[in-house]
């Protein structure tokens, strides 16, 4: 089991220190979140209830736009520098590997837009109850958004416009996380409770979990080729 | 000239169809076929539709739009999947010609999805009163058409004809798989749309007539389908397989008509 | 029979510019996809054949075929 | 022991080789050469599973490669073009990703030693991004030093931007691996001084 893990281990370490390294690229990202959300009252005006109305669907499509942005981030350094061959050649199955990657770039991505999110909602008023419902549901969503991203980055690898068709390929798959996860703090809002959307979020997680590496392992192996 | 690199031979198993030297002749000979069923039947469609069915007592004669939406929407829906099937097929056997008929049938599916919903937006303006309605069915069908146009564009946008397949095929497959969860994650989002007037549980809502007309328009949908995919797998085959002696003896075969 | 005048089957009970909207962009998308289908064929096999006759005049060495820009 | 048998292959839908049959036994050391274009890079790349060829087969250890790929990647190091550097990671630290990554177990001294052998002792800690040309495939062939046990090498032109001691050095590895059972196969332009004349495959005699 160990030996299984040393893999895991050494791309998942190494990643987080590249991205501690490299976190001028993260605080960009977080950035980009921050002045997308803060861009919405000036087109929609600052009535209050209006943007209260809308908090949650601005902040969810801010937060996919992110992930969207940072995920040429995964694999293009390390397919242009030769790192992906050699991570092809371990012994052990790709998929572990690919994992310890999106999780990696998780942690550097995505775990910064849910903890800013609530701060970013009170700029929008949103009640103080719903904090929590909205950092649930983008604690369960932004993982199955970088895993699926995860697998449009890897078909894209290496294309010219990759990143326009990377758009194009991953956001129709983004639109139910979308739907469920701003729906959620829509229904505890009205009071309805977000139960049903967090558990379909939370199985949506577990099985892009699931399949999302087997894609994402192939797409990179044909990348490669 | 290069010799071909696998000697066809002559066995009879239905495998041999396989090869696209096989496939390239059968292509030919049957696909000028299915275009006169669907010419035939799409004649028949129309008659039926328009001089046959009684006029709708709700909605006037603007219903009749049903008869291409429902064909449209239907085929959309029916390429793409066969669209999949063959992706998985290729993946499984790495039989290129299985990826060749994929990318062929793209191009036709985006079609019937644009068609379906420019007439569901024509029909939707005097009976719901907006062109656009944020109804389950036209948004999983607006989301139908991001999912052809990402397959066509990734396998535009790779040179490598093999990774071109490959990738194509896995973004078939993971677009498949969400087909379901998109239409449903939609269906909960909006559900303003009236129940399916047709569906397979329940007796249809519709006259006989209408029925027939719409039945008789998917399958010249359907028809129309095979014959252009068909011609467009030539087309395919032949840029694929260029280096063949088989598509150069063809190629002199045609140098005197193009 | 479904309409008593011609005029009346074109005017499709108020509702023209939809009924026929609908077929008509349809008519031109699947005339236009043959339009296309054909040109592609013809346009491919053009190619080839140029390809061909350049490759087999200038026949010197064998990645003489390959070099030639398509 | 590797053995390729009939491999063809075709880059985008250039064909560039066919029937292609090789065999390297423990202690052999095999030289890829033919002039560029004729796809050395690609059959290299074909013996390591990273691409598919367009027929044919590899066995290791008379198994094919796809059906056991685990136990043929333990006992494979292949080095490409590129050395699987990142710039932001030092010398150090990308040597002990490559090693660990790979699933095998080194400790930090080991690494310094090779790198030191290897002549880069006083890059140990620079980020990458400062080193030459030269020195940075210095690096990737310093896992040479550490990871003897794994039986199969290919390395895809180790000596370019080497100089003479270090072109020196490499062979001498490169001989010591082989005399000690293992087996290498390589691609270079320049004739490197090695103990037994390496067995030469030249691409340009294989058909097309």
């Amino acid at each position: 089991m160990s030996r299984a893990l040393g893999p895991f281990a050494a791309v998942l370490g190494r990643d987080l220190l590249l991205a501690w390294r490299g976190r001028a690229d993260v605080l960009v990202t977080l950035a980009f979140f921050v002045v997308v959300v803060c861009l919405f009252p000036f087109g929609v005006g600052a009535e209050p209830n209006q943007l209260r109305a809308i908090a949650p669907g601005v902040l969810w499509v801010a937060a996919l736009l992110s992930t969207l942005l940072s995920l040429h981030r995964l694999f293009a350094q390390d397919h242009a520098d030769g790192t992906l061959e050699q991570l092809l050649l371990t012994p052990e199955p790709t998929v572990l590997w690919v994992v310890a990657k999106i999780s990696a770039h998780w942690i550097a991505t995505g775990l910064p837009l849910v903890v800013v999110a609530p701060g970013l909602a009170l700029l929008f008023d949103v009640e103080q109850g719903a904090l929590g419902v909205l950092v649930l549901s983008l604690a369960l969503g932004t993982p199955i958004l970088a895993l699926l991203g995860a697998v449009g980055a890897a078909l894209t690898l290496g294309l010219r416009g990759g990143g326009m068709l990377l758009a194009l390929l991953v956001l129709p798959l983004f639109v139910p996380v979308l739907i469920f996860g701003a729906g959620a703090v829509d229904a505890y809002l009205s009071g309805v409770g977000a139960q049903a959307h967090l558990l379909l979020l939370g199985g949506g997680l577990l099985a892009t979990l699931a399949l999302a590496p087997l894609a994402c392992a192939a797409a990179l192996r044909i990348a490669v080729e | 000239m290069m010799k071909d690199m696998q000697k066809p031979e002559r066995s009879k198993s239905i495998f041999r169809f396989a090869a696209p030297q096989m496939f390239y002749p059968l292509a030919g000979k049957l696909a000028p076929w299915f275009a006169g069923i669907a010419a035939v039947l799409a004649a028949a469609g129309m008659w039926l539709g328009f001089f046959v069915a009684p006029t709708d007592a709700v909605q006037g004669e603007v219903y009749r739009v049903i008869y291409i939406h429902v064909a449209a929407a239907w085929m959309s829906m029916f390429v793409y999947l066969v669209m999949a099937f063959w992706s998985f097929v290729g993946l499984v056997m790495n039989t290129r010609l299985s990826f060749i008929m994929s990318q062929a049938l793209a191009p036709t599916g985006a079609m019937f999805c644009f068609v379906a919903l420019w007439t569901g937006a024509l029909w939707g303006k005097p009976t719901w009163g907006a062109y656009w309605v944020w109804d389950a069915r036209l948004t999983s069908q607006l989301l139908l058409l991001f999912l052809y146009l990402g397959f066509m564009a990734l396998t535009r946008a790779i040179e490598d004809p093999r990774r071109a397949d490959k990738a194509g095929a896995i973004i078939a497959l993971v677009g498949a798989v969400n087909v379901p969860i998109i239409y449903f994650s939609v269906k909960w989002w909006n559900t303003l749309h009236q129940g399916a007037s047709v569906s397979l549980n329940k007796a249809p809502s519709m006259a006989t007539t209408m029925l027939t007309g719409m039945l008789v328009m998917a399958l010249a949908a359907w028809a129309y389908t095979i014959a252009v995919t068909l011609w467009r797998v030539r087309s395919l085959i032949l840029e694929r397989e260029r280096h063949t002696d088989w598509v150069a003896a063809e190629l002199n075969a045609l140098e005197g008509k193009i | 029979m479904q309409w008593e005048s011609w005029s009346a089957f074109w005017d499709m009970g108020g509702f023209a510019p939809f009924v026929w909207g609908s077929y008509g962009v349809t008519l031109l998308l699947v005339v236009g996809e043959l339009i296309l289908v054909v040109h592609r064929r013809r346009d491919t096999v053009r190619r080839l054949l140029r390809l061909r006759r350049a490759s087999a005049a200038g026949a010197g060495g064998r990645r003489a075929f390959e070099e030639i820009v398509e | 022991m590797l053995y390729a048998n009939d491999l063809a292959c075709v880059k985008g839908d250039r064909p560039l080789f066919r029937g292609l049959s090789l065999r390297v036994a423990p202690g052999d050391l095999l030289r890829v050469a033919g002039p560029n274009g004729y796809g050395k890079t690609s059959l290299l790349r074909i013996l390591c599973g990273l691409a598919m060829p367009e027929s044919g087969e590899i066995l290791w250890n008379d198994v094919p490669i796809n059906r056991d790929r685990e136990s043929y990647h333990r006992s494979l190091l292949y080095l490409g073009h590129a050395p699987a550097l990142n710039d932001l990671l030092s010398p150090l630290e990308n040597l002990r990703f490559a090693c660990s990554s790979g699933g095998d177990k080194v400790d930090e001294d080991a690494c310094i030693d090779a790198l030191v052998r290897i002549g880069l002792a006083q890059q140990l800690d620079l980020p990458a991004r400062v080193l030459s040309q030269g020195q940075r495939r210095r690096v990737g062939l310093a896992r040479l030093f550490l990871e003897a046990d794994r039986k199969l090498w290919i390395l895809d032109e180790p000596f370019t931007a080497l100089d003479v001691a270090a072109v020196a050095d490499l062979t001498s590895t490169l001989s010591e691996h082989c005399a000690a059972g293992g087996m290498v196969v390589l691609t270079t332009h320049q004739d490197a001084p090695f103990a037994k004349a390496p067995t030469v495959l030249d691409l340009a005699e294989v058909a097309c």
